[in-house]
């Protein structure tokens, strides 16, 4: 588009103006980047420093806007300060979403690494491999966010309920299978894991999603009533 | 080579004829064969700069200043032996790797040297050189690769992102975020801290069954069809004169092991005789 | 600038094609004000979701690419994404002293090539290529920049994890695809990335320092003679 601005600058150049016009091209440039990458608003002064020598920052800072009005991205003056801002007719496209993003916790990460790890595992486990209680809300954000479920029921006293991963969780994570999972061998050369560990350390090869462990009874209607998940009745509250 | 890690740079830095104590090794390389002797005592070994056997045999050929693909391999083994050599000769530890590759290209010198038998059906020297130099090309090529791939234009250095972003929209349909790495050094960083061990392991001053097994079927990889008698290069490069006798003893019963498991076949012609290997009926063992 | 555009398209102009430019031309201010607006690279398939209905999202980003080219921003393509980024000739004017990118080491910089030529491509035949073992922390440093990844599992013997480089290695060397990579098509011809030997002998490999069992005691002069392996005279097992 410069090149636009360019030629009408042209029609009659003579080698002065050729120059000229080069110049002003240049700093149109280099005023557009400098403006871009920053991280504030950018002072005119501290703009006229880096332009080519002879050439007048508020006309350059003036025609960029130009060049920018009716775009999707304006540049707009603050005092004696530029910066690039959304076209404000757009700002539907940039908020359309506005879900925020959260980082997982590092003992949300722990929680569902042993959980991918080691499914089924039951929540006693789960507490056994950290060391730590779990609180209930750290199993309640994974399972919010649709990475960790319920699989079944160990068939060992009290019944305990089993958590596994979830096809969104390969999702998200990129795996194909949860066997693309690294094992010890992987960590360990990638320098996740040190040499130095116990003899007998395995990391395990978790079962697939749908398979059940031995010990395992598949989660029924009834379970879910129990724990509270659905509404006696067979409503889902999801 | 430009990169802009602080890391080692083998180059070739020339320097003048005895070179004060701690010059590189460079030096050592650019002395003539024969004047070589008379210089030893002022010439120091320098390991540190090489990233394993490969670079320093990398760095041998360029200094032959041929095109990779004419270099004499058998020049080449010749000093990475002699390199070897006065390595151990002042006493310098080598890497376990340094040795086993010296082991094997005194094998191949033999080979090249020796003419090729009628029955001998392994592979000959010339095959066995040119996968060395095989690799060594490939190793030279990915080192290019990287100088070109680190000068191109990066982001943070010769081009920027929008400094004041106003939105970064997300495709995530999960409002949380974490990597596979995440959550993988996650795991093993828990496992560690729970696998706490008192257990320390003292240095060897001996070969243990284990290493000699591991140096053994790596020297062995994917050939050794004929009678070869290894363990004499093996011997030579692989232990201190005081560390010879636990080195027979365990290589020699790592290679009973490996005999029992079909992966190696032994023939001795008798008492003190030379112990010939050959590769076994089932040379890839059963996986490990 | 846009303007410039649209007359172009209006010259002779029915009611249809007036209100196909005017529909690229909203297109277009968005596409602009979706990319501006992010740092980091935006999805295709997420600026199609929001343009208008009928306009085609790669031909939207591809006149916009055009309109930026020989501007001091352009705007980049990176695999499936888009970003704009300074131009490369402009970054005299706005490096400054606080900037630093990341250091890296000869050897992780010779693990990211390989693994950037090779892949997918396992830890083993990383140092296959290297003749050395890829020393710890190496593959965890390029983990953690981001540029490399676990790509999945080799389907051979032991299922080996493989290594890949991400969207952000693309990023941040400036490579629309894999396929740009500097020399890639001379180092294929060569033979040099096929991964397979010429046949014959092959090279040691690396000894790694990992592979041997920590749990296992040296063997002892005693040990031997109680295998009966030093007895004098003592008969060999073939």
């Amino acid at each position: 588009m410069t090149e636009t601005v360019d030629d009408s600058l042209l029609p009659e150049a003579t080698g002065e103006t050729v120059a000229e016009a080069r110049r002003m091209r240049e700093a149109l440039r280099i005023a557009e980047a400098l403006v871009f990458a920053s991280a504030g608003p950018v002072s005119e002064s501290y703009i006229a420093d880096r332009l080519p020598r002879g050439v007048e920052a508020h006309a350059v800072m003036r025609q960029l806007r130009a060049l920018y009005a009716g775009r999707g991205v304006n540049l707009v003056q603050v005092h004696d300060h530029w910066a690039f801002r959304t076209a404000p007719d757009l700002s539907f496209v940039i908020r359309t979403d506005e879900m925020e993003v959260r980082k997982l916790s590092r003992a949300q990460l722990e929680v569902l690494a042993i959980i991918a790890y080691h499914q089924p595992v039951t929540r006693a486990e789960i507490e056994d491999i950290r060391g730590v209680q779990t609180s209930k809300g750290t199993l309640d954000v994974l399972m919010e966010a649709g990475w960790v479920r319920f699989r079944g029921r160990r068939r060992s006293p009290g019944r305990p309920v089993t958590f596994g991963t979830t096809r969104d969780f390969l999702d998200h994570f990129g795996l194909e299978e949860l066997r693309d999972l690294p094992g010890l061998e992987e960590l360990k050369g990638a320098g996740l894991l040190s040499g130095r560990i116990p003899p007998g350390f395995q990391v395990p090869l978790p079962l697939g999603e749908d398979e059940l462990a031995e010990d395992e009874d598949p989660i029924t209607q009834l379970d879910l009533e129990e724990l509270g998940l659905l509404t006696p009745g067979g409503k889902e509250d999801e | 080579m430009d990169v802009t890690g602080p890391g080692p740079k083998p180059q070739k830095r020339p320097r003048a004829a005895g070179a004060p104590l701690g010059a590189p090794m460079d030096g050592l390389w650019q002395e003539d064969a024969g004047e070589r002797a008379s210089h030893e005592e002022s010439l120091v070994v320098d390991l540190a700069g090489f990233e394993g056997p490969l670079d320093l045999l990398l760095h041998l050929a360029r200094t032959q200043k041929v095109d990779l693909t004419r270099i004499s391999v058998l020049a080449l083994a010749e000093q990475y032996l002699q390199f070897i050599d006065s390595a151990r000769r002042i006493r310098i530890e080598l890497a376990a790797d340094y040795l086993v590759m010296a082991a094997w290209l005194a094998y191949l010198k033999s080979r090249l040297l020796i003419p090729k038998q009628a029955k001998d059906d392994g592979p000959s020297g010339e095959e066995m050189a040119a996968s060395l130099a095989f690799r060594l090309k490939r190793l030279e090529a990915m080192r290019d690769a990287a100088t070109r791939l680190v000068n191109r234009n990066r982001l943070g250095r010769d081009v920027f992102v929008r400094g004041m972003p106003e939105h970064i929209p997300t495709e995530r349909h999960s409002a949380f975020e974490a990597s596979l790495y995440d959550l993988v050094s996650a795991y093993a960083a828990l496992r560690q801290r729970q696998a706490i061990t008192q257990v320390t392991i003292e240095k060897r001053t001996v070969w243990s069954l284990a290493d000699a097994r591991e140096i053994l079927a790596h020297l062995i990889g994917g050939g050794f069809d004929d009678w070869t008698a290894l363990d004499r290069f093996l011997l030579r490069y692989l232990t201190d004169p005081a560390e010879r006798t636990t080195a027979i003893a365990s290589a020699f019963a790592a290679t009973l092991e490996l005999v029992r498991e079909g992966r190696l076949e032994l023939r001795q012609d008798g008492a003190f005789q030379p112990i010939y290997l050959r590769r076994g009926p089932r040379p890839e063992g059963d996986g490990d």
